[in-house]
């Protein structure tokens, strides 16, 4: 783990409040493996006052690339970053989604949620067959479809609920269909909670390794504040930073 | 160099920067980021008797350079933390101080009492302040009265120095200070967090299920220095002041109205190597006003 | 559109955003920035009988998100602000609320007596609770007592709807709004400053002449909405909410918790048309919830 | 008074922790005379809760100039703007200079108390001789030195503490020379407070018109909150914001 500072390389807007940087942050790139996070530091000043965890979308050192959503301050601070600027880092964080050689995986990415399954893809894609399951609200959800199409994939299914990009309907609606025919021995799952509590639902009883990312908020990002707790089936909480945020996804008590 | 060393009357401390209960976890999540030896001493996340699973989520809720936290004390329980101490104390040779927590009078002295047999534990804080094991927040230290009974009881079973960490949610909190001390706490240590609210207008529910949580970091450091310095003047005790302290100047701050110590809290969350940075700033800022040794503004603000 | 008007019992406003003392000056200040008709209501900065000087620089010192400010109810006295009255109802049809002060009872009730006989002005709210007259802090708001008495001598030579102004800063402030509103209050206006020290570590003396001063802003509206919330459950005349509002949420937030209206301070400082855009703001977050009219969620927190 | 988004045209780092601003904001711009200052808002979080001001250097409609020195959090963040960015600008405030056409005008800047000097030389300079004296603690507190050669001056007096521009020494010990040598009908000065202070004493009795800018601490810049108040010789306090920020300086009750 390194408290790094990062120098942006490229800022880009990518459409629908949606943006991706590239940063360089060689201690943190050459540590980095599919599923970690960093925290980052988004103001100089006291407010807002905590870092934010931000997926790692991509490393390559000495290069890391973060994606992501502007939802409150602090990821609109995040959106005014250029080149030139520099960004307090934290990471890499968290457990990571093992490579599972010579088993068929499905990725399952709602949303923002595609971040730790794109590293997924463009660690060990090459290696073997991978099949992606991408969804959103509608196009301006998934601006990160163009860089998809770079990775090597198997098959990629992409749903959006208005229609404006591939299928009609939720990801959920089509998962049924493709885990019949795509025969995974495990999938990968990242997004908004609603979407894996209701994976949860589906893939019960399979008999398929599912493994899911959460999200909490986030104090520390390093386990020190106990505030990413999430309550587990056996009653007992986890910390989402350094237990995870990599779960089973059969261990969670999912709220929905 | 300034001399940094802090003379508490029963020990003394090679700096006067110590870490928070509760935002430095079990001390070893920080070994990544500094050594700890750096510091004067550190507090270890509040220990009840039994292990505690804590409050359901949200625990946290961000402010305007504020945290209000709803942790409930969760915990391992004090058996896994002897373990858990002994393994932290064969890292550094840091002051550790155990902050001690119970749910009433009786838990409070038995916690306090196993962890005065542990030779690898330097101080006891003693927790009369949280306000998120009970609903609306209550605890002992907002009543001088109970906080006199509990701080008697635990000081019969212990023979470590006892610190006692005092609530600003209290109506006088001088007179809480003035009965722990008269008591027999050894030091004083304020403040907890503030007592405060923060709600959902989409659910139309509190954020947090105990409906109030405790308010700490830079937000609160002009009310935590007011209390600070009100509580200085009437003690007789050395007395360990905090909230909101982000840099060396701040713990100056609260130096300058009579802390012989201070406390570092939330703002290790946003910046894991800030206690060590502010034993450093403490020192680069003393060389800058001239100044050998803490003891000569200890309680100098001319007021 | 979402109906934003507010039945105090006594008066009806056209919405619940009124513009806090001291930090709207006289109104006029804020003419070249929006119609002040947007408005609820706005009350006047403080006044007392006579001119007053006010306190010397520094006045103001900024914190994390907060300001702590020690003006000292600097101003032109009762008679003067008879004509900023009279020249600013000429301008605008916002109903005006005057700030009453007094260094003592008498003080309070006189000043009170000149402006309830003034038709330009719609209410009085009585301040209580500044920390900034006294050194120490001390006001009348900090003890249930001196409030009872105080509040009926004002309403025994008043006319119009009286507004007692509380104090964040007193020991048990729901014991205080009892006291005020069974001795006569209309309403209860809550939270004034929250006291708070800066302190000058190159000078070791306080930032403030005053020494304490008082805390406003972002920084305190967790504690103010708590302080709100409890104040709630016990009134029975109607509340007006206050303590670091900046945009449209916040204010919900209160009323959330059981305020009638609230009060926009410090905001207005950092951005002079605040006011005007919080009413829009509400309106427009009340029809994204599909709320149709405030008491609809006026104290429906459920908690 | 126009509560108005500037758009940054140019940002320069003059060095020695000197910053220049060039901001496109036509509203201001087309208002501004020389004295006056703006209320900037230096970040879109709550801290700094406050706005900061700072004079403005120079007006050519659509465009101002700012030039400040990083102190604080406040100036910090300002020093980060970049081409493209936006700053709210709530301006002009204050009362400014006199033109004071036929007089000998004498202008004494103290550090960044050039601001509102270099203003009046650029407004009225060209119709009448202008003497400027202008000085810092060293070179690097001097950097605008190189724009006030661009201004048409009679003269220009240097002076720098430690001597590494122009004459070594403060200001004020050249003064009485000046005086006596150019025979100004009026001054204005704007510096810090010690510089200020001592010039009262030096004009005092000349039978000049001596006029200076101050700073205070300010809440909002326009009169409202009574944060900017300074005492006068009378007793009474004057609102620097609003009353001000010029005065006569023997109306001051200056504290050193
Ligand atoms: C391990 C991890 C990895 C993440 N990776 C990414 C990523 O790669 N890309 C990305 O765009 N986002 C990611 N997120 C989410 C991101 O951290 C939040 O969107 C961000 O912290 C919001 O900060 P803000 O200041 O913009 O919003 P805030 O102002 O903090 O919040 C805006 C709104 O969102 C709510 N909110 C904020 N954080 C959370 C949360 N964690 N859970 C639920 N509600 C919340 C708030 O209550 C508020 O209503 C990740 C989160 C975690 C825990
Ligand atoms: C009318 C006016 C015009 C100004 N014009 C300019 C200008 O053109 N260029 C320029 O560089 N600066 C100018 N200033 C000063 C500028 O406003 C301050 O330097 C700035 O507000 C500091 O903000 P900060 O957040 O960086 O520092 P802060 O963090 O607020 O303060 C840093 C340090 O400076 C002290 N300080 C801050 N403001 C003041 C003050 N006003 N008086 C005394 N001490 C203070 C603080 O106590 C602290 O010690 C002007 C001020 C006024 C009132
Ligand atoms: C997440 C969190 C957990 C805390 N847990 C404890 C605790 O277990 N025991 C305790 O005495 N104080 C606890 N506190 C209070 C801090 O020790 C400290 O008193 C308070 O946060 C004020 O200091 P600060 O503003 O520097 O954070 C906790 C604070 C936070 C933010
Ligand atoms: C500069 C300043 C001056 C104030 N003067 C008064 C006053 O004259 N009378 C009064 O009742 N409250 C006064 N207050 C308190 C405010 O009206 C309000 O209660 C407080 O600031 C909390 O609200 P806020 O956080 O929105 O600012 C003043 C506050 C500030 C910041
Ligand atoms: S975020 Fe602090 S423990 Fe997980
Ligand atoms: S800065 Fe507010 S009145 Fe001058």
């Amino acid at each position: 783990m390194q408290d790094e500072r990062g120098l942006i390389e490229e800022a880009r807007a990518l459409g629908g409040g949606y943006f991706l940087l590239k940063i360089a942050a060689p201690l943190i790139a050459a540590a980095v493996r599919p599923g970690h996070f960093v925290m980052a530091r988004v103001s100089p000043a006291m407010d807002p006052l905590l870092r934010r965890p931000l997926g790692i979308l991509e490393g390559r050192p000495p290069y890391i690339w973060l994606y992501f959503q502007v939802l409150g301050s602090g990821t609109r601070l995040l959106s005014g970053l250029r080149h030139g600027d520099s960004l307090d880092l934290l990471g890499p964080l968290g457990n990571s989604f093992p490579e599972m050689p010579d088993k068929r995986v499905l990725l399952i990415a709602g949303g923002r949620g595609i971040v730790p399954l794109f590293h997924y893809a463009r660690a060990y894609g090459e290696r073997r067959p991978l099949v992606l399951l991408y969804g959103g609200r509608g196009k301006a959800d998934l601006p990160l479809l163009e860089r998809i199409k770079s990775l090597t994939l198997q098959r990629l299914f992409v749903f959006s609920e208005d229609g404006s990009l591939g299928q009609k309907g939720l990801l959920t609606d089509g998962l049924e269909k493709i885990v019949r025919e795509e025969r995974p021995d495990a999938t990968l799952s990242c997004g908004p909670e609603a979407m894996l509590a209701r994976l949860a639902g589906l893939l019960k009883g399979r008999g398929l390794n599912n493994l899911a990312s959460l999200e909490a908020r986030m104090g520390c990002g390093f386990g020190a504040c106990h505030g990413c707790a999430v309550p587990t089936v056996s009653g007992a909480f986890r910390k989402v930073c350094d237990e995870g945020p990599v779960f089973p996804l059969e261990e969670i008590q999912w709220r929905t | 160099m300034a001399d940094l060393s802090v003379d508490l009357g029963f020990r003394t401390l090679k700096n006067p920067v110590i870490t928070a209960s509760g935002t430095f976890g079990y001390g070893e999540e920080f070994l990544p980021f500094f050594d700890l030896d750096i510091l004067g001493a550190l507090v270890l996340k509040g220990i009840f008797l039994e292990p505690r699973p804590g409050n359901p989520p949200p625990r946290l809720h961000e402010t305007p350079a504020g945290l209000l936290n709803s942790i409930g004390l969760a915990g391992p329980g004090s058996a896994a933390l002897q373990e858990i101490i002994r393994r932290l104390h064969a890292r550094t040779a840091v002051p550790i101080i155990v902050n001690v927590c119970g749910e009433n009078d009786e838990e409070f002295a038995e916690v306090a009492a196993i962890f005065s047999g542990l030779e690898e534990v330097a101080m006891l804080e003693l927790n009369i302040s949280c306000p998120n094991v009970r609903k609306g927040g209550a605890c002992p230290a907002q009543d001088a009265g109970h906080t006199a009974r509990l701080v008697r009881q635990v000081k019969d079973r212990v023979r470590k120095p006892l610190i006692v960490k005092l609530s600003p949610n209290a109506a006088d909190i001088v007179a809480v200070a003035q009965a722990a001390q008269d008591s027999g706490a050894d030091a004083l240590s304020l403040v907890n967090t503030f007592l405060g609210l923060a709600v959902d207008l989409e659910t139309r529910r509190p954020v947090f299920a105990n409906v109030y949580a405790g308010l700490s970091g830079p937000a609160i450091k002009p009310l935590a220095l007011r209390l600070v310095r009100e509580v200085c003047r009437r003690a007789y005790v050395p007395v360990i002041g905090m909230g909101g302290i982000t840099c060396g100047r701040d713990a100056l701050d609260f130096i300058l109205v009579g802390a012989s110590a201070v406390q570092v809290g939330t703002v290790n969350f946003r910046d894991p190597a800030a206690a060590a940075r502010i034993v450093s700033e403490i020192a680069l800022e003393m060389d800058r006003l001239n100044i050998k040794d803490l003891a000569e503004i200890r309680g100098k603000l001319q007021a």
